[in-house]
């Protein structure tokens, strides 16, 4: 119970603001808001589970957004212009991804330099070469696009589960698995508890290190294909700030940015809190510019300081119930 | 009525002004004007046209931030039959029955008229130009560049010898044209500078005069925006000219509106005037005019 | 025969001269100097004063990292300071308009320092709120316009010169030799150093860490409320909108290329600042290079890899190697 | 035994073995060293004679220089951790090497989780893991994060873990320092059981008696050089002694010699801190204690029965709910460790690696660092000063390398804990707490670090001592307070502080 605290809190802060949305706005509690949460938070969340491997492992990915451009004016350049299959484009961008994120994790590893400068370089790396193959915003246009983006499963209430929201589900859930239950997640959670520990006891870090960033890369290109469905076109300004607002659901999740703790429910969490802070200020409708910008950090603020406080009061309750004491030995 | 307006964000002075002004001319005519700002972000912008569907809403206004990717989310607004209107920007689509009517100006054109008048100022006289774009990637700053080349096409005289991104911002503005006139020989081998708005002008201004060159003498100045500041410059001789680009967009998109609830379909397209201010123009009327309006 | 180069910094230095260097290929009047105005002026020049306000913002952020924090806020808060000073610049006396200026900055950071070490909110999470609030906030005081001024003495902070060196630079330096002296000259290195190193045996041996925590945040504070005044003092004007947008980026990395970890502990002021000069001589470099503008960002990457690269441990290994050979 | 014979049983060889670290200090000097199947080896030597160096270059963590390794007839170049356990070394390191953010059971099985359908068995784990642990006396719950628990239960989990690799040879680099007696038997009959398996196993230690209880052979460092190898059985304490220091050691005395007593504790006066009542919920139950001034404390108990946490609300690292305590007869709130320090106090707390050292600073700043904390961070100590102390207790305390600018993280672990010692010493304290002061030390030193409390004592300091060695509580402590599970159960005074009076008191139920 106390080791899933965090995870819990965050939870409870969630449905709490979710509450305090939804009586301010009786609409907000709809099944149609809650699914457009899914819909539009897909990309952002694609990106959130692979930031939450980077980020336990004690590392950072600061690429994710540029990737997510590079990867839509590379699908609209791939399906409009040279005449590819939007299949055959999507596994070109994957695999091009996929190396890109496995590159900085060598260069990560091999030549101990932080993550942060090299995921910064890969971010300027990124959005160079697809201000290089395009600046101007391109419609893509295949089929298999209108498709996606017309299906839909119908909930009762006026909500739809759209395929890209469907997707981050997916997503999400085999994040889950792979984080928590798998050899490979442990491993991730083992760099973040020290480097050169988990290097004694016998595991591989570099290649630990180099399919993280891999993973995370892969996903910045999965989400930029979701982010094209979204929009069906590429742009090289897309995602701008993107990675920030990532990192920043991650760590709401309850996942450490020094790492070696975190969940992926949480992260999910994490997200949903985002959209619902944005989702709260378009229902308002009234504020200018700069009240959105003050009033999301105000409610930033309000979120993390009740999440902290809930984290402390539940510590106190469970403490006092004598929790270390049930560790002693016979 | 009440009407939804999704705007850009406020990353301007110019857009800022727009804002205000679509908020006054709402007022002007008891309209409900309800303005999402998307802090730059399309996902924002699709979110909000969402939620004014849902809110249901008698019109859209939209300024898109991005030309492409609007099909899905003006599909749903057609759905529930809520007429759409494009400010400022038009956006590339194949069934242009997605929205009602696009007021905006003609970017390129506004290129075009800035270029135009300086093949026309300089006369025939060898004339090198050094460019301060907006940022890059931006349909503003590509049309605005393709449109000023388009201008000075004739004139073999005229040609730009230096093109870097200011960002469109007064900081950069100024920073770039400082690299500029270094590389440059000091400032000597410069004729013109043409920016993609004025912001970026006023800061390479500054640059040009604290490189000991004079503004609107040494180094012809144009830009594009019409703020009330470039009209200070003007009347002070460190500008010659800008090209207007009006902040009121939203007044003649609500009055094609009425006219649309009336039964009257408006035209496809309600261009804005790109009109040229000089030294001749009455600067110090036009920046009375203007400075509060909200830029 | 020994090349003696200070072990720490030699990278940073190297790599310094190496930019300044292919600037000097790229645009051959690059080290050209000449007087203007009695300021001096030429390309150098500029890498110095355009570099001025992320040497600032690299100065407060290298305290903050090397407490394991991190300071998003750097650039929002710039931008209120530049939107104070602008707005009480004509109306006040220079002296309540810096003051008040100032003044927010420190207040921002004791703001962030509280967060994080009263309320023990993760530091990128904390200042991330002020990073979005603090914008919003600037905005609010400017109404989203450019507030332009023609005090005099406010433009002095970006336009002038004393002694021919240009205003921002000397406040750089004097803000340098002043944390230099805060830093040094008392305990207060040591302390920060042991806090970020590790806080929990610091906290043992009696430092109060949490008194260097909001220290250092309100340090970081204030020099970027400095950086503002120099940015909005040197457009006459302040944009909310723009000043010190995605700086804290450049801000982070000056210090990361300075050297210290991301995970606290020893730091170094003089080459964090070395770190900002590295990034604004690329900077200057490219706008001198007349390449088109599509370009910039794919050279900036591969500089910044080229740098790292110079001063990781496998080469720097493979140099003292080298050196020793030649012994 | 002829050569060949010998050569054949030899397990691990190691050839001319040396190692010169960055910074130039030569920290192992052509180093012969062999371990046969079926023994357990002692590896001994002063703190810093590079007995954790020569184990880390064996298994590749720290590159060598120069030399031979021979695992089972075989050259073997391990270049991490992972190549060493391959090739059938398991280790525990002298700093723990697991890792906190994960559960015990992960921490065991890390890198060889049994899975299915690549999905890892959680339950089949920690089943796994019960039954290992319980075969080490240790029951807890495996699926709680490692560092939920002492620095005692961790080593016994290190251990565990590199037993269950099933190597062919073991290394365990000071195992026994932070374990008490019980577990320390429990560690040699899982020892014992492994080496008559034909498993070869390296033990360091300084406790001799452990040396003389378990082991075959022994081989002894001194600077970093090969002193000799020896066989157990016959060689006096004496002689052995000597090969370490170098030296006789005049007087190890641990005889129980506290003629000093009575005569300088004057038991009339006010005592320089009085605990009534003091307790916190969860922690330790409300307790009443009384430190006088040239007298010590001794705190007795098994691991995890609360001294710590005594110590840290005396200090107010942690904050007491209930009771209060009184300094010179006033009554005092602590509302942390700095109001403590101004107060006089200093305490040298037990997890040297967290809570001790601050690893990047140098030895000199980690000295001075409480000295600072009370000035003040307004009057900095002048480098003249910081040399002056730094130097005077690397002498007094005899840490070595003797290079105030070494990054304290670099020195031998007994020389941190010398340098932690210093900290509090250097402020010149009248209320003293050491959790575990002798912790990794050796021999020479630890006769050093009993003189030295004795001498403070003398001075009137006010001391609190926590050890796990009953016999080495009982030979300075005046008093001795017995605590189980977060209780005060017991204080034994004057002819009471018998190590027989302490261990029954201590095991009574
Ligand atoms: N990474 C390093 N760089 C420089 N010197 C080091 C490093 N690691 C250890 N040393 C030095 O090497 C010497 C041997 O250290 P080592 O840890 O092997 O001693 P030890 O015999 O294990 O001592 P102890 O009994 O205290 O654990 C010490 O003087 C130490 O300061
Ligand atoms: N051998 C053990 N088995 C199980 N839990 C333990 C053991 N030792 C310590 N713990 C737990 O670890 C925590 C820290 O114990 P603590 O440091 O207070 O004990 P202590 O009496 O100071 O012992 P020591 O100082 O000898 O380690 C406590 O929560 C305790 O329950
Ligand atoms: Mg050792
Ligand atoms: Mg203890």
């Amino acid at each position: 119970m106390r080791r899933h605290l965090p995870v819990l809190v965050t939870t409870v802060v969630f449905l709490l603001g979710f509450l305090f949305c939804a009586i301010q706005y009786p609409n907000i509690a709809s099944t149609r808001v809650v699914m457009n949460l899914f819909t539009d938070n897909a990309f952002l969340g694609i990106l959130a589970v692979g930031m939450t491997f980077v980020i336990i492992s004690g590392g950072i990915d600061l690429s994710v957004g540029s990737v997510i451009a590079f990867t839509t004016v590379f699908l609209a350049l791939a399906i409009g212009n040279w005449g590819l299959s939007p299949g055959m484009a999507f596994v070109l961008v994957l695999g091009i991804t996929a190396l890109f994120g496995a590159a900085m994790g060598a260069i990560i590893h091999h030549f101990e330099v932080p993550p942060f400068i090299v995921t910064l370089a890969g971010m300027f790396l990124a959005r160079g070469v697809a201000f290089l193959m395009s600046t101007e915003s391109l419609p893509i246009d295949a089929a298999l696009y209108q498709e996606v983006a017309s299906f839909s499963i119908h909930l009762p209430g006026g909500g739809r589960l759209r395929i890209i929201g469907m997707m981050m589900l997916l997503v999400f859930l085999l994040g889950g698995i792979v984080l928590h239950y798998t050899r490979f997640g442990t491993n991730v959670f083992a760099l973040g508890g020290g480097r050169t520990t988990t290097a004694l006891m016998g595991v591989r870090v570099g290649r630990i290190t180099v399919a993280i960033y891999m993973l995370s890369s892969l996903l910045a290109g999965l989400a930029g294909i979701v982010f094209s469905f979204y929009t069906a076109s590429g742009y090289s300004l897309t995602g701008v700030g993107v990675e920030l607002d990532t990192i920043a659901a991650v760590v709401i999740g309850g996942t450490l940015l020094s790492g070696g703790a975190g969940t992926m429910f949480g992260t999910f969490i994490g997200i949903m809190i985002q959209g619902l802070i944005q989702t709260y200020i378009t229902f308002d409708g009234s504020l200018s510019s700069w009240w959105i910008k003050i009033v999301t950090g105000l409610l930033l603020f309000l979120f993390i300081v009740l999440q902290q406080l809930l984290t402390h009061l539940a510590r106190r309750a469970t403490t006092g119930a004598g929790e270390k004491d049930t560790q002693a030995r016979p | 009525m009440t009407v939804g307006f999704s705007q850009i964000g406020s990353e301007s002075g110019w857009r800022a002004a727009e804002t205000s002004v679509s908020k006054t001319e709402a007022e002007k005519r008891g309209i409900t004007l309800k303005i999402a700002d998307a802090q730059q972000k399309q996902e924002n912008q699709i979110k909000a046209i969402r939620s004014f569907i849902a809110q249901g809403v008698d019109a859209i206004f939209l300024a898109p931030v991005v030309a492409t990717g609007w099909d899905a989310v003006l599909g749903e607004a057609k759905d529930a039959e809520i007429p759409v209107i494009l400010l400022d920007r038009d956006i590339e689509t194949k069934d242009p029955s997605l929205y009602l009517t696009a007021v905006t100006s003609d970017s390129v054109h506004e290129g075009e008229v800035a270029g135009k008048w300086l093949v026309d100022t300089v006369a025939g006289k060898a004339c090198d130009v050094v460019e301060l774009q907006g940022t890059v990637g931006a349909s503003v700053a590509t049309n605005r560049k393709e449109g000023f080349e388009k201008g000075i096409a004739g004139a073999d005289n005229v040609k730009i010898i230096r093109s870097q991104t200011g960002e469109f911002t007064r900081t950069k503005g100024k920073e770039v044209m400082e690299s500029f006139i270094k590389a440059e020989n000091g400032g000597k081998g410069i004729c013109a500078l043409y920016a993609h708005n004025d912001d970026m002008a006023l800061g390479a201004i500054q640059a040009i005069k604290e490189a000991g060159l004079k503004p609107g003498t040494d180094i012809l100045v144009v830009s594009i925006d019409s703020v009330p500041d470039i009209f200070k410059a003007i009347a002070e001789g460190e500008a010659n000219a800008t090209v207007e680009l009006t902040p009121n967009m939203a007044g003649p998109a609500f009055d094609a509106l009425i006219a649309y609830k009336g039964g009257t379909e408006p035209p496809k397209w309600l261009q804005t005037e790109s009109k040229l201010y000089t030294k001749d123009s009455n600067p110090e009327a036009q920046y009375e005019a203007r400075k509060s309006l909200g830029y | 025969m020994s090349i003696v180069l200070p072990r720490k910094g030699s990278a940073q230095i190297g790599a310094f001269i190496l930019i300044l260097l292919i600037n000097w290929l790229v645009s051959p009047q690059f080290f050209d100097l000449r007087l203007q105005d009695g300021r001096l002026f030429g390309s150098l020049v500029d890498v110095f004063n355009r570099g001025a306000p992320v040497m600032l913002l690299a100065m407060g952020m290298v305290l903050v990292i090397a407490t394991r924090g991190i300071d998003l806020s750097v650039g929002a808060v710039m931008a209120i300071s530049g939107a104070v000073a602008a707005t009480l610049a004509d109306s006040h006396s220079i002296v309540i308009c810096l003051g008040a200026a100032l003044g927010v900055g420190l207040l921002c950071g004791l703001w962030n320092g509280i967060l994080v070490a009263v309320l023990r909110i993760q530091p990128i999470v904390a200042t991330l709120i002020l990073m979005v609030a603090g914008r919003g906030i600037a905005q609010l005081i400017t109404e989203g316009r450019i507030v332009t001024f023609t005090s005099r003495d406010l433009a002095w902070f970006g336009g002038g010169s004393l002694f021919g060196v240009p205003a921002p630079v000397v406040l750089a330096v004097v803000a340098l030799v002043v944390a230099l002296a805060l830093v040094r000259g008392t305990a207060l290195g040591l302390m920060i150093e042991a806090t970020g190193a590790n806080a929990e045996a610091s906290r043992l041996a009696g430092i109060d860490t949490r008194l260097m925590t909001v220290a250092v945040y309100m340090w970081c504070g204030f020099c970027a409320s400095l950086a503002g005044v120099i940015v909005a003092a040197d457009i006459l004007g302040a944009d909310a909108n723009n000043a010190g947008l995605w700086l804290e980026l450049d801000a982070i990395l000056a210090v990361v290329i300075g050297g210290p970890s991301l995970f606290g502990g020893r730091f170094s002021l003089v080459l964090a600042v070395l770190g900002g000069l590295i990034i604004q001589a690329m900077n200057t470099g490219i706008l001198l290079s007349g390449y088109p503008p599509e370009l910039n960002l794919v050279i900036k990457a591969t500089v910044v890899l080229v740098v790292l690269l110079l001063q990781t441990p496998r080469l720097i290994a493979f140099k003292d190697r080298l050196f020793r050979g030649t012994r | 035994m002829n050569q060949a014979e010998s050569e054949a049983s030899d397990l691990l060889r190691i050839r001319r073995l040396s190692k010169t670290y960055p910074g130039g200090f030569r920290a192992l000097k052509t180093v012969d060293f062999t371990v046969r199947a079926g023994e357990i080896h002692a590896l001994l030597g002063e703190n810093g004679a590079g007995k954790s160096t020569l184990i880390k270059t064996i298994t590749g963590i720290t590159l060598r220089d120069d030399g031979e390794v021979w695992l089972d007839g075989r050259e073997i170049h391990p270049r991490n951790g992972e190549e060493a356990q391959a090739a059938g070394i398991a280790t525990v390191y002298q700093e723990v090497a697991l890792l906190p953010n994960l559960s015990v059971a992960q921490n065991l099985f890390l890198g060889r989780q049994p899975t299915r359908f690549g999905l890892v068995r959680e339950g089949e784990m920690g089943r796994r893991s019960r039954q290992l642990l319980q075969g080490f006396g240790l029951d807890i719950d495996v699926s709680a994060p490692l560092g939920e628990f002492s620095v005692a239960v961790q080593h016994i989990v290190a251990i565990a873990r590199a037993v269950d690799l099933s190597a062919k040879v073991l290394i365990l680099d000071e195992p026994t320092a932070s374990l008490d007696a019980r577990e320390v038997e429990v560690l040699f009959t899982v020892m014992r059981q492994l080496k008559s398996q034909g498993m070869g196993i390296v033990f360091v230690t300084h406790f001799l008696d452990q040396v003389h209880a378990i082991c075959d052979r022994l081989t002894v460092l001194r600077n970093g050089g090969l002193v000799g190898e020896r066989t157990v059985a016959g060689l006096p304490r004496m002689e052995l002694v000597r090969m370490m220091l170098g030296r006789d050691l005049e007087a190890v005395e641990t005889a129980r010699s506290r003629s000093h007593r009575d005569t300088v504790v004057d038991r009339g006066a006010v005592p320089a801190v009085q605990a009534v009542g003091l307790g916190k919920h969860g922690a330790v139950a409300p307790f009443d204690m009384i430190l006088r001034e040239g007298e010590v404390l001794g705190l007795s108990g098994l691991l995890g029965s609360g001294r710590t946490e005594t110590a840290r609300l005396i200090f107010g690292v942690d904050r007491a709910d209930q009771g209060e305590l009184r300094v010179d007869g006033t009554s005092v709130r602590l509302l942390g460790p700095r109001d403590a320090l101004r107060l006089g106090f200093g305490f040298c707390p037990e997890e040297r690696k967290t809570e001790g050292i601050v690893a990047e600073l140098s030895v000199r700043e980690n000295i001075i660092l409480a000295l600072q904390a009370r000035a003040g961070w307004l009057r900095p100590l002048s480098r003249k000063r910081q040399d002056e102390v730094a130097d005077r207790f690397i002498k007094l305390l005899d840490i070595r390398p003797d290079d105030p600018d070494k990054p304290i993280g670099l020195l031998s672990g007994g020389n941190q804990q010398k340098a932690v010692l210093a900290r509090w010493l250097a402020t010149g304290p009248r209320v003293l707490i050491l959790d575990e002061p002798t912790r990794g030390i050796d021999v020479g030193a630890h006769a050093e670090i009993i003189r030295l409390i004795r001498k403070l004592c003398d001075e009137g300091l006010a001391l609190l001592v926590i050890s796990s060695e009953v016999e080495e509580i009982v030979s300075y402590a005046d008093r001795v307070t017995v605590l189980r599970d977060r209780h005060h159960v017991a204080e034994l005074t004057g002819d009471e502080v018998t190590e027989q009076r302490v261990l029954t008191s201590i095991a009574a139920t």
